[in-house]
């Protein structure tokens, strides 16, 4: 189909469906109605269970195999996105050069990430009584390591980021939602039923399971997203083409020395060369023809 | 107070769909990439007028930093590859629409 | 209570509503800028909302972004290099915002966090505003100063033709800066 | 005023649809599909809003003396924006992909290499 003709088809979609959406949106229950019969009906739930947040009582205990679900979702994209990133055999790895970053830039985040840190265990921690929970503060977390490399340096990053040991408590976090679901059905009633005491209100321990499924949601979402952000690095900080004569002094983080790098394979068997292109370490930098 | 309100809420919607448009208008990824972020950052305070503070929590961790991160990545990496496919590594091309017509 | 609503209404329009124009055109520097501009609006509209709808417990949306938002300015000052050394500050609302950046941030958030601090008294609260003010100001005046100062953070690759020019004021720049070329 | 945010979340979903079918870039294309999906947090979030309404928290609140919003929508759209991320990188992962393999990530010229 030429361009032309998709942008027709596009704009006698986008105008039916702009009618339709119009025509659904005066019937719908108008802005700022007062009939919630469910809102009410889940406040009501939550107050009952000692959960000062209705929406962490909706998530993790009226709607909890719901969200086990669109934890299933997470846990299955960051699969997917680290399946999707690895290394191929036709690539190799380049060690990244070290950033030169702003001395006061350096030491604001050497400062920012241990309180970005304690902000997101806080959101974490008080998911079941003020806004916040196991989702918001995961991400909060992730990124607050993530300083390290937006700040100061990609290997520092490196340094405290084990990535097997997050891919580990990414599937402990999802484990740990599954069993707690369980443990309902040890208890003798339904799965993922809010089975502990409710404790008093508003107080950390309130809420029965909340609280601890909220916290495996949490270890989930941050080592999650540490996994995903890590392999969205790898590919663009430090795999590079075999194929690419350039590669190995271009691709370097912050390349600006100009010399060619030789590719440190200390750590990674070296990729099996089937093309013969791969440049040795010896090898000039030569333009690649075209 | 609800006068207010109400002015905040049509306020907060402007904001939003004033930068989606401008968004979906950004047509190099670059560039898109910012103007994602203060979609996200509108978003959250439209959900923070709508009285949603959970949400607009949810928003701002996602939106400020973690979803450019990722975008600008990913650019950095196809950019890359658009560049060493093309006829010479330094030809110049700085935006990723222009990355494509160096190729051919 | 009113009063606050209506502060923060105001500061929705001629703070942050401009900065959506700045995001959506212009290069990338001034683009940048109006993000890290945004996030300072951002924050103390929703500092200014939470004791508008007396709800203490929506501070924490203005703590997380006092944190974030600077975060997300570094990923841009980071990953952009390249093109905020390429085009020097000759968009004449980026160097503006450059300039105005840091005093706008040091005048405008004790001016939104100290009445706020007094309308909420002594107490665990006011903690609280007076360290999101800290962060604000602190993270402002870091994120600006690594948009503007030639940092070296690899804006020169071998051969790519252009000078990279002292971009930004000069005052930003400090003396370490230029003495950590290595490599 | 009692349809202006649905008419505002239809706007936001119909101009992401039209940037994702004219996008001449695929990373351009997710960056659309994130403003589709903020459609679906407006129009939700909408849904449940009601008239002086706050949140439904109440560490800071006695119950039962202020009317509350509508948390169901609250908690559907909170999963949603950090799952929506997630899938969003999943997305630029295949484009990474996608353009490791066919060192373009403009979809018209991906629809010219397979032909």
């Amino acid at each position: 189909m030429s361009r032309r003709a998709r942008l027709w088809v596009l704009a006698v979609g986008g105008l039916g469906l702009a009618v339709l959406l119009f025509a659904a949106s005066l019937e719908l229950p108008g802005f700022g109605g007062d009939w919630h019969p469910y809102g009410v009906r889940a406040v009501e739930a939550a107050l009952a269970r000692h959960t000062s947040n209705v929406v962490a009582a909706v998530n993790f205990d009226q709607r909890a195999f719901d969200t086990l679900g669109e934890e299933s979702i997470l846990f299955c994209a960051a699969l997917g996105t680290v399946v999707l990133l690895r290394q191929t055999s036709d690539e190799h790895r380049v060690r990244p050069e070290p950033a030169r970053v702003a001395p006061p830039v350096r030491r604001y985040a050497l400062v920012a990430l241990p309180v970005t840190l304690l902000i997101g265990l806080y959101i974490v921690a008080h998911g079941q009584l003020s806004p916040g929970g196991g989702f918001q503060g995961g991400v909060v977390v992730a990124t607050a390591l993530h300083l390290l490399y937006i700040a100061v340096d990609y290997r520092a990053l490196e340094r405290i980021r084990p990535i097997g040991l997050y891919a580990m408590a990414d599937a402990a976090g999802e484990a740990a939602y599954l069993l707690l679901g369980a443990a309902g059905l040890i208890a003798g009633t339904a799965y993922l039923a809010n089975v502990l005491p409710y404790g008093t209100f508003n107080t950390l321990a309130s809420g029965g399971t909340v609280p601890l499924l909220n916290a495996a949601v949490g270890v989930e979402v941050a080592s999650g997203v540490v996994v995903l952000l890590a392999s969205f690095l790898d590919q663009a900080v430090e795999i590079v083409d075999a194929d690419d004569p350039d590669s190995s002094g271009r691709n370097s983080d912050q390349d600006n020395s100009g010399r060619p790098r030789a590719p440190d394979n200390s750590d990674q068997p070296p990729a099996p060369d089937t093309s013969g292109r791969t440049p040795t370490p010896h090898n000039p930098p030569e333009e690649k023809p075209t | 107070m609800r006068p207010v309100a109400d002015v905040l809420i049509v306020l907060a919607l402007a904001l939003v769909a004033a930068s989606s448009t401008a968004a979906v208008l950004a047509r190099d990824p670059v560039r898109q990439s910012t103007v994602l972020a203060l979609l996200g950052l509108s978003l959250a305070l439209l959900f923070a007028v709508l009285q949603a503070p959970d949400v607009a929590l949810s928003q701002l961790a996602v939106g400020s930093a973690l979803t450019p991160l990722m975008l600008l990545l990913s650019v950095r990496k196809v950019r890359r590859k658009g560049k060493e496919g093309g006829s010479h590594r330094n030809a110049g091309n700085r935006t990723g629409s222009t990355d494509q017509e160096g190729r051919r | 209570m009113n009063g606050w609503l209506s502060a923060a209404a105001l500061l929705l329009l001629v703070g942050f509503a401009p900065t959506v124009w700045g995001a959506a055109s212009g290069p990338v520097r001034r683009r940048v800028m109006a993000q890290n501009l945004a996030t300072l609006a951002g924050c103390l509209v929703l500092l200014l909302l939470a004791q508008g709808y007396a709800r203490p417990s929506y501070v924490d949306l203005a703590l997380v972004l006092a944190v974030l938002g600077p975060a997300g300015t570094l990923v841009y000052a980071r990953l952009l290099a390249d093109e905020l050394a390429e085009r020097p500050a000759r968009d004449p609302v980026a160097r503006a915002l450059g300039r105005a950046m840091t005093p706008l941030a040091a005048v405008c958030v004790p001016l939104v966090v100290l009445p706020l601090c007094v309308a909420t008294g002594p107490g665990r609260a006011m903690v609280k505003l007076l360290a999101i003010g800290a962060l604000l100001i602190g993270g402002n005046i870091v994120s600006t100063r690594a948009l503007s100062a030639r940092h070296a953070t690899g804006h020169t690759p071998r051969g790519t033709g252009h000078t990279p020019q002292a971009t930004g004021p000069e005052r930003h720049t400090t003396g370490g800066q230029s003495g950590a070329a290595g490599g | 005023m009692s349809v202006l945010p649905y008419l505002v979340a239809g706007w936001i979903f119909l101009i992401g649809c039209y940037g994702l079918a004219t996008s001449r870039n695929l990373i351009h294309a997710v960056g659309c599909l994130a403003v589709c999906q903020a459609s679906t947090y407006v129009l939700l979030l909408a849904v449940g809003y009601r008239d002086g309404g706050t949140a439904p928290v109440f560490s800071d609140l006695k119950p039962g003396t202020r009317p509350v919003v509508d948390p169901v929508v609250q908690a559907l759209t909170l999963t949603d924006v950090v799952v929506g991320a997630t899938v969003t990188a999943l997305l630029l992962a295949l484009v990474v992909q996608v353009g490791k393999r066919h060192g373009t990530v403009d979809p018209d010229e991906l629809s010219e290499l397979r032909g």
